[in-house]
């Protein structure tokens, strides 16, 4: 009775409802929620039954038979728990948008109900022709809604929509006749009997149809323009309840299709998935690109069908189309596309969890289903499995653009869509739950790094870095808004992440903490294009690193392949060499402390993953580690040479922690003891001092409100501490010995040199002099020079920031009187790695010692301490007390100066520099990616000028593709 | 082939004739009215396959009252008799919908219904 | 002890003979222009005027310490440098280090004086300062290039050995031993005493003396002995490295006064470089001859 | 933005090697390199091998912060004025000031312009005279020992009396700068 | 042109496609498959006479059931479409011939349709097409009035309740037999009688009443719209 309930009890309400509607249509609305949710508690009921929540054995079912008899006389309706779990989510879906059906079309209650048990039977349904009648039904309860919600582009969306279903009835039914000519029956087993002839042609026909129906990529033409045009209310039911149905419909026939070698239907989806999602790229309205999405999910779903069998089959169709469903349903009730909605940072948020939801970014649902299914994949089909991740990756970068254009209307009122808000709660507590349904397959022993000592300064590095970004989090300016939590939430990801003992450990602590970063990003003001760029390089490494840790099994070991991708996405992730563009425009756009926390926390993640790979590949040495140096030390110059070109405070940081990485590069991809040494003495060095930068420029930022070198300078006299700790850090990064700075470049030229690689180390040598344009130019830029009187007003930073940096400013200070205190304790721990080359450096109480240098840096300390101190003192004890004078109190010729922000000499600063360059061909990343952007923008018109827009056109791309399977199958078989 | 085989088939390959002349007026023709009528003919084609595919000849209606063994089968009935109705149904809504739209964009023309393009 | 007293008659003997070479170069200067030039003595004069002038002035915290970076970064390159050979206790610091420390504290000075300059808050110090700094970058890549070519080619980084490899005669020295990467080297010590055709950094014409256009009085007088200090570490530093080093102090006057005259002659008969011209030549002549030596290094 | 003190008085501390100081200063006369008037062009000569005025120790700077003597060459302009004070008083102490030409001393042929001053020492301390109308390059080198002189003799103190007559000449440079917008103080 | 010719190939080449897959062109030899059973077994599980009835209503019931809701929806998607849009409100007066015959034939049409409804077990006929008879009368009746008729409460109610009745019907048998839409919830009596094989009459008056309705909705939403503007 309960099965009979769960379905049939939304066809009873349709009917109750048609007749209530013209009376009241509070009752009508009534009679649908009641019995909605009585239907979601009879498939709750039934799921708990079929135990289908811990998504073990989703094939498992319950017949509900009807009519007279049995199969094949009569019809039967398989409830499997799989579907019951749809059946879950399109009740809830159904119910979420009610209200909003109720306030623009009350009438179409009837239809909405029925949409819902067109969808309900046909998951359900094993007959072929009454799965046609359900095809029927949902046709056109789609039709008539989208018809009759008022809507822009209605009417076309609702002619296009039944023109493919009118094509879609006269190729279902001849497959009917010709398979009930051929067997005798209808069931979807009979399927199975067909043979010769009749069999390709069921094929050639039920595939068109259903590459059609679930808008995969050839045909998809339609369902682009119905996303589009459809109103989004009617828009998202769909996508949640008849696209879902659909869907898994599909997923249920496309096996039992007697198509011999169904990997066909995994080159149609791969193919499909990167055509489509590069005409994606093109795509403008928000309606067309959940379409694209859409799309990208049916070409995934006939790669799963191509590719997997069983239970497994099912498990990765169920998560991947419902919770994908769920996600579009969301954004559909967020994303008007025809009103610019308006956003408040909840909005924006509640708004990012279905993109992320849609990009398979963990622990969202979809993740799950992904990792898994990309596994199979990469064992047994790796040329589908570079397609796939492939087209998904082009996905995620039109998904987040999509994104970061919708929050850029972030303000003002009411953002509250009771919907949306909760389709998105479902999705959390999805997540959730089938987290802790993975839970077992996690891994917190550490395995990836053997070292403890070496996990050790990971952990606390991380751990160190996140608090001292914490105490600063409520100074922020403007229109900023609360980053608190994603920063927390970011840094204790981090913090674990060298916990993690497997790859899918690893990879969700690292995709957890970059795009917890990325919404923390997104908090800032227009941040909207800095937070793309972030989310596109985090998710192109995070698909590297996923594409690495997959192909080498989950682990981190071999060379070869995996091990070059894995590589890979920790300098994407660092930003190294071209892709630093993310840097760039990320950490101006980023919130208070959070620059601080990428730029001096974050980034050191990349550093684990590749030490990661450096240990299990080859014990210590990283594939092609010189390559890595070369790619580490071009980045240190060029990108010290943009720091010092750049215009904006910030800017010139992100530029200048790029080129500082490059340093742990050089050496990294050393592979001896001292390179690694140098490497991970640099990468605590660079957190400390980038992070004391960044605070301070974060306090700058609080108190003038401006980033730009234009608008600063001369804030030594209102923030003397800020400039005191930023002098540190800067005289710290220059590498100017008595403080921390130099141990680093000691130790990595020492290395290299040791292992003979002198044009690597001119290179960084270079690299490190031309620091010194951007350390004087910050310093001079912002603190010194002549203090605008716009920044009059402007005190010292706040305590939260101001302390952190003192606290870091004593760490430079102790690590550069004392580095033995740090190189004690690395250095065993270092030398116990084995695949290491070269030798240990020696220490002898303050003393360092390698092969050929010796560094005494207590004793160089004491000397430039001691004689700084004796001439401080001398001139602060002897003779005339100098007079302070005001910073226009200048020898200008005799003239007054006009105004301090006239003879505050920092635009164009390095003008000399740039013009002595001026000989090197002008190429800088922005314009490589802007023509990346542009081939694949190129390519995505090429792909998407098949779909003309013309109904018919897309009816003869159904006939064609029908006559190429025919002529492929004829072929192949 | 004898003559009720020609005349089994030839009803095959009319009703397929209907059918694809339906196929080529929705691919051709422009007025969605039009298309909407090809939509219908190809549907009848299709419907009198399913009849075709139960169809014996010489044989009688499925109704009990003579011998098991002189009757057609019932089930292609059945479904021709459901897929009839759907066709209606298809039919008067996409008749409502294609008027409606062609009055929203000026002209019956499908081609002029291209505003949702990219 | 000794070690001190050695560090302090280092410094007063480098501060007196930094002077009084800057008094020889600007008579020399002068005798090569027809004049009769000042006295020999006359840095001593100014610099003392300069220090006991009755009042002066500053614009902050960076600008009063900004010559005590400078004279502080001058002595720590002076007493990297072991003096004379054989006699260790004028070795001072310099076994605490190697040449990149001294490479690196170089800047100390410089990077003082630019942050002194920039909160001077006179355009045209910062101008100077940028003009400088991006002149600095360029020279310091060929001196460096050179100085790892030598170090790497004698297996040391450490002064000492550098100069203890070049005792078996003059066809030792360095500058015979790697002659390109000395050329390079010497090169790159013409801007680094902003000597002519590298003077752009001190353009008394358009931008008032540059950096320390707004110093005076007291601060001026030590960043004078400051760059007299830092001169004399530089000879001592070059000598050592490219001429033997010094056996004694006779030894040590002669080659620094030899070696001090090479930019003071250049610098009188050429004309200015702009601060691009400059930079490229410093990029590409002084940088490729220190390379080949580099890359005869290498194999 | 501007200094706001008021210049303290010198005061009458013994100075303990004043004399070598003195004699110091009198070889080490900087000289702002600032042409007030048409006399700025006999300044030139004294570069040059001829004249070579750099035996004695005297040097161009190009900023009066690190200059010890002022040249007044020749007639002064009210509207330069202005700049000449600002000039001076950014010149640390002891500073001098030398004037050349008869404009300085009377107006010279200037005397009833309407925008030349006549009596310098009315607006700035002079501490030497130098007459001629140019003086040639010997007269000014002959202007300059008198200087040395007088600065070792000690007695070079027009610094020490313009600050404790500040008022005395603020008001007399405010009655020929009437859009006084100079910052009171500057040194 | 081009579309034309590329439609005409498209066309070909389908018929080459779905003639190429025909295996033989022999006269199948009998019923084959469920064709069979039904003929053997239909009379005695269902109680109905004619087998077609039996098969749309009993045995694929659920399909008549979802056909049902085919009409249902589609006519309640063309009313509501109907109404959302401001339509031309005066349809052009009928002819005396089609007014006058209007008033006459209805109540015949209506009991030759009440007739095939009831008797769609036992002779050719049943609900859809009974149903569609009933419905034609509407339309002479819509056809020969100048009025514009109202989607009329009765009809509404007609629809909403034969709607609900076969639902319940399905849980009576899902209920009784644990089978949806179950036919021997009543007894299935003897094969040939008007009461017999248990509801299949039932719901083909129910069939019959909704279709009837349906169509009849569908019709006055087309005139109420079809008129001048």
């Amino acid at each position: 009775m309960v099965k009979a309930l769960a379905v049939f009890l939304p066809l009873l309400g349709a009917f109750v409802n048609a007749w209530l509607p013209s009376k009241s249509p509070r009752a009508s609305r009534f009679v649908s929620y009641v019995v909605l949710v009585a239907g979601l508690l009879a498939s709750v009921v039934l799921s708990i039954r079929l135990d289908a929540w811990d998504l073990k054995n989703l094939s498992d079912s319950v017949i509900l038979s009807t009519g007279v008899g049995a199969p094949p006389l009569s019809i039967n309706l398989e409830i499997t728990a799989g579907g019951i779990l749809a059946a879950v989510a399109m009740y809830a879906a159904t119910i979420f948008s009610l209200h909003r059906f109720a306030r623009t079309t009350p009438k179409s209650q009837p239809l909405i109900l029925a949409l819902l048990t067109a969808s309900l039977g046909l998951i359900y349904s094993t007959d072929i022709f009454n799965s046609f009648v359900f095809l029927e039904i949902g046709s056109i309860s789609t039709i008539g809604l989208t018809a009759a919600c008022k809507c822009g582009s209605r009417w076309e969306a609702a002619i296009k929509a039944a023109l493919v279903s009118g094509l879609v009835t006269i190729l279902y039914l001849l497959a009917v006749a010709t398979l009930y000519r051929s067997t005798g029956m209808l069931t979807l087993e009979a399927l199975g009997l067909l043979s010769g002839g009749s069999a390709i042609l069921v094929s050639i026909l039920l595939l068109t149809v259903i590459v059609t129906e679930i808008k995969a990529f050839p045909l998809a033409g339609w369902g682009l323009d119905f996303y589009q045009g459809a109103s989004s209310v009617v828009a998202g039911l769909y996508s949640a309840t008849w696209s879902l149905a659909v869907l898994l419909w599909a997923a249920k026939v496309l096996p039992l299709l007697p198509i011999g070698n169904p990997i066909i239907y995994a080159w149609i989806g791969a193919a499909g998935l990167v055509f489509s999602q590069l005409a994606g790229l093109r795509a403008s309205s928000s309606g067309r690109i959940m379409g694209y999405s859409t799309s990208a999910y049916a070409s995934l779903l006939l790669v799963a069908a191509g590719t997997t069998t069983g239970s497994f089959y099912t498990q990765t169709v169920i998560v991947l189309m419902v919770f994908s469903s769920l996600a579009k349903f969301s954004l559909f009730m967020l994303g008007n596309p025809e009103k610019s909605d308006k956003w408040s940072g909840f909005g924006t948020i509640i708004f990012l969890v279905p993109v992320l939801l849609l990009a398979g970014i963990p622990p969202l649902p979809v993740f799950w289903a992904k990792f898994a299914f990309l596994a199979h994949l990469a064992s047994n089909f790796p040329v589908i499995f570079y397609t796939v991740l492939t087209g998904l990756m082009l996905e995620a970068v039109y998904l987040f653009r999509f994104w970061s254009q919708r929050s850029e209307r972030t303000n003002e009122t009411n953002p509250y869509k009771p919907s949306a808000v909760s389709a998105v709660l479902i999705i959390l507590l999805a997540g959730i739950w089938i987290t802790k349904l993975s839970w077992g397959a996690l891994d917190f022993s550490g395995a990836i790094i053997a070292s403890s000592a070496l996990r050790n300064v990971f952990h606390s590095l991380f751990a160190i870095g996140t608090l001292l970004c914490l105490p600063g989090v409520f100074k922020r300016i403007g229109r900023e808004k609360n980053y608190w939590f994603w920063l927390l939430i970011s840094g204790a990801a981090l913090t674990i992440l060298p916990a993690a003992g497997n790859g899918i450990t690893f990879y969700l602590l690292w995709e957890f903490s970059a795009f917890a970063a990325v919404i923390a990003v997104s908090k800032g003001v227009r941040a909207s294009r800095g937070t793309f760029w972030f989310a596109v390089f985090a998710s192109l490494s995070g698909y590297l690193l996923l594409a690495g840790i997959l192909l080498s099994g989950g682990s981190f070991a071999i060379a070869g392949l995996p091990a070059v991708l894995l590589t890979l996405a920790a300098l994407v992730k660092m930003g190294q060499f071209g892709t630093h563009l993310w840097n760039v425009k990320a950490y101006p756009a980023a919130p208070g402390t959070i620059p601080a926390f990428l730029s001096g926390t974050s980034s050191k993640a990349s550093v684990l993953l590749l030490v990661a790979v450096a240990l299990s590949s080859t014990g210590g040495s990283l594939p092609w580690g010189r390559v890595i140096a070369w790619i580490g030390a071009l980045t240190a110059l060029t990108g010290a040479v943009l720091a010092a070109m750049a215009p904006d405070y910030k800017k010139m940081l992100a530029h200048a922690s790029v080129s500082q990485l490059g340093y742990i590069l050089m050496g990294l991809g050393l592979a001896s003891i001292l390179g690694w040494t140098a490497a991970f003495y640099h990468t605590i060095h660079h957190l400390i001092f980038k992070m004391a930068l960044f605070l301070g420029a974060a306090g700058v930022l609080y108190r003038t409100g401006t980033s730009e070198f234009n608008n600063l300078g001369g804030l030594v006299k209102k923030m003397p501490w800020t400039f005191a700790f930023t002098l540190i850090s800067v005289i710290s990064f220059a590498s100017i010995p008595p403080l921390a700075g130099f141990g680093s470049k000691w130790l990595l030229y020492n290395g290299l040199v040791e292992q003979g690689w002198l044009p690597v180390m001119i290179v960084g040598m270079f690299a490190s002099v031309v620091a010194f344009l951007y350390s004087f130019r910050l310093l001079h830029g912002v603190f010194l020079g002549q203090l605008s009187p716009r920044n009059a007003h402007a005190k010292e930073a706040p305590l939260p920031l101001l302390i952190p940096q003192a606290i870091l400013a004593v760490a430079i200070m102790v690590l550069g009187f004392k580095p033995t205190l740090l190189l004690n304790f690395l250095v065993p721990a270092i030398d116990a790695i084995p695949g290491l080359s070269g030798l240990a450096p020696i220490i002898q109480g303050d003393m360092v010692l390698t092969t050929m240098g010796t560094w005494n840096a207590w004793m160089v300390g004491l000397m430039v301490m001691g004689i700084f101190g004796f001439a401080f003192v001398f001139y602060w004890i002897s003779g005339h007390k100098p007079k302070y004078v005001g910073q226009l109190d200048i020898g200008f010729a005799g003239e007054i100066p006009p105004s301090a922000d006239e003879i505050h000499y920092s635009n164009n600063f390095f003008r000399p520099y740039k013009r002595a360059l001026a000989f090197l061909p002008n190429i800088n990343a922005e314009k490589i990616f802007s023509g990346v952007n542009k081939t694949f923008g190129m390519l995505g018109d090429a792909v998407r000028a098949l779909f003309t827009g013309d109904g018919r056109t897309y009816l003869a791309h159904s006939l064609l593709f029908l006559l190429l399977l025919f002529v492929f199958l004829n072929g192949g078989m | 082939m004898n003559a009720q085989s020609l005349f089994y088939w030839s009803l095959a390959v009319t009703a397929l004739g209907l059918v694809l002349i339906g196929l080529w007026g929705v691919l051709t023709r422009k007025n969605i009215l039009r298309i909407a009528l090809a939509f219908t003919l190809a549907d009848t084609g299709v419907n009198l396959i399913l009849v075709w595919s139960g169809f014996l000849p010489g044989r009688s209606a499925p109704i009990v009252d003579s011998s098991v063994s002189s009757m057609v089968d019932p089930l292609p009935q059945a479904l021709v008799l459901t897929s009839i109705v759907i066709g209606v149904a298809v039919a008067a809504l996409f008749v409502v919908v294609g008027v409606l739209a062609a009055r929203k964009s000026g002209s019956a023309d499908v081609r002029r219904m291209k505003e949702l393009k990219w | 002890m000794s070690n001190i007293i050695s560090i302090v008659v280092t410094i007063a003997a480098s501060l007196i003979w930094g002077l009084l070479l800057g008094g020889i170069s600007r008579t020399v200067t002068a005798r090569i222009h027809g004049r009769m030039g000042p006295r020999v003595t006359q840095n001593f004069i100014d610099v003392w005027k300069l220090f006991r002038k009755k009042t002066s002035i500053h614009h902050g915290g960076m600008f009063w310490m900004a010559p005590m970076f400078r004279i502080t970064g001058a002595i720590c390159v002076l007493l990297m440098v072991p003096i004379v050979i054989g006699n260790s206790v004028t070795w001072n610091m310099s076994f605490a280090g190697d040449v990149f420390l001294l490479i690196y504290i170089m800047f100390f000075g410089c990077l003082g004086m630019a942050l002194g300059a920039g909160n001077s808050g006179h355009p045209y110090a910062v101008i100077a300062v940028s003009r400088g700094l991006a002149q600095m970058s360029s020279y310091e890549l060929s001196f460096s290039i050179a100085v790892v070519a030598i170090a790497v080619g004698l297996h040391t980084f450490r002064i000492e050995g550098i100069v203890a490899a070049q005792q078996a005669g003059i066809s030792s020295w360095n500058i015979f031993r790697f002659p390109f990467a000395s050329a390079g080297a010497l090169l790159a010590f013409l801007p680094m005493q902003m000597a002519y055709p590298f003077g752009i950094v001190l353009a008394p014409q358009e931008i008032p003396i540059g950096p320390p256009t707004e110093y005076s009085s007291r601060f001026l007088s030590l960043m004078f002995s400051g760059r007299a200090l830092f001169g004399v570490a530089k000879l001592v530093l070059f000598v050592s490295l490219l001429f033997g080093g010094a056996s004694s102090w006779l030894s040590l006057f002669v080659k620094t006064f030899l070696l001090y005259m090479y930019p003071v002659v250049v610098s009188s008969v050429f004309p200015r470089f702009r601060t691009e011209q400059s930079i490229r030549f410093l990029w590409f002549v002084p940088t490729t001859l220190a390379l080949v030596d580099l890359v005869r290094v290498m194999l | 933005m501007y200094c706001n003190q008021r210049p303290e008085k010198p005061g009458n501390k013994i100075e303990v090697f004043e004399k070598i100081t003195n004699m110091a200063r009198a070889n080490s006369l900087w000289v702002t390199a600032y042409g007030t008037g048409c006399g700025a062009i006999e300044l030139r000569p004294l570069h040059t091998s001829r004249f070579d005025m750099e035996r004695f120790g005297i040097a161009m700077r190009p900023t009066p912060r690190q200059a010890d003597v002022l040249i007044i060459s020749g007639y002064l302009a009210t509207k330069t004025l202005k700049r000449v004070i600002r000039v001076y008083e950014q010149i640390q102490d002891p500073k001098y000031i030398v004037a050349l030409g008869s404009c300085t001393i009377n107006g010279g042929m200037y005397f009833d312009s309407y925008n030349t001053l006549n009596v310098l020492d009315k607006y700035l301390p002079v501490d030497v005279y130098v007459m001629g109308c140019m003086p040639r390059p010997e007269a000014i080198i002959d202007g300059f020992s008198l200087l040395m002189r007088k600065i070792k003799d000690g007695r070079a103190q027009g610094w020490k009396h313009y600050k404790e007559n500040l008022d005395y000449y603020r008001e007399n440079q405010k009655k020929i700068i009437t859009d006084w917008d100079l910052p009171d103080y500057n040194w | 042109m081009i579309r034309t010719i590329v439609g005409l190939i498209i066309v070909l080449a389908l018929s080459v496609v779905v003639i190429s897959s025909v295996p033989d062109y022999s006269l199948p030899s009998g019923l084959q498959g469920v064709g069979q059973d039904y003929t053997e077994r239909g009379v005695n599980d269902t109680g109905s006479v004619n087998l077609v009835t039996a098969v749309v209503v009993a045995y694929r019931g659920l399909d008549t059931l979802g056909e049902v809701v085919v009409l249902f929806s589609a006519s309640t998607a063309v009313v509501l479409v109907l109404t959302l849009v401001p339509m031309g409100a005066n349809p052009t007066p009928s002819s005396s011939i089609v007014a006058f015959t209007s008033g006459v034939l209805p109540g015949s049409i209506v009991l030759f349709g009440i007739y095939i409804i009831t008797h769609g077990h036992l002779s050719p006929g049943g609900g859809f097409p009974g149903g569609a008879v009933v419905a034609s009368a509407f339309l002479l009746v819509m056809l020969g009035s100048n009025k514009i008729p109202g989607k009329s409460k009765l009809l509404a109610s007609i629809e909403s309740l034969a709607g609900v009745t076969f639902g319940l019907l399905g849980f009576w048998g899902m209920m009784m037999f644990g089978q949806f839409l179950n036919n021997m919830v009543l007894p299935a009596g003897s094969p040939g009688k008007l009461f017999s094989a248990g509801i299949i009459p039932l719901i083909s008056l129910v069939i019959g009443a909704k279709v009837a309705s349906e169509l009849s909705g569908v019709f006055s939403s087309y005139r109420k719209a079809g008129g001048d503007e």
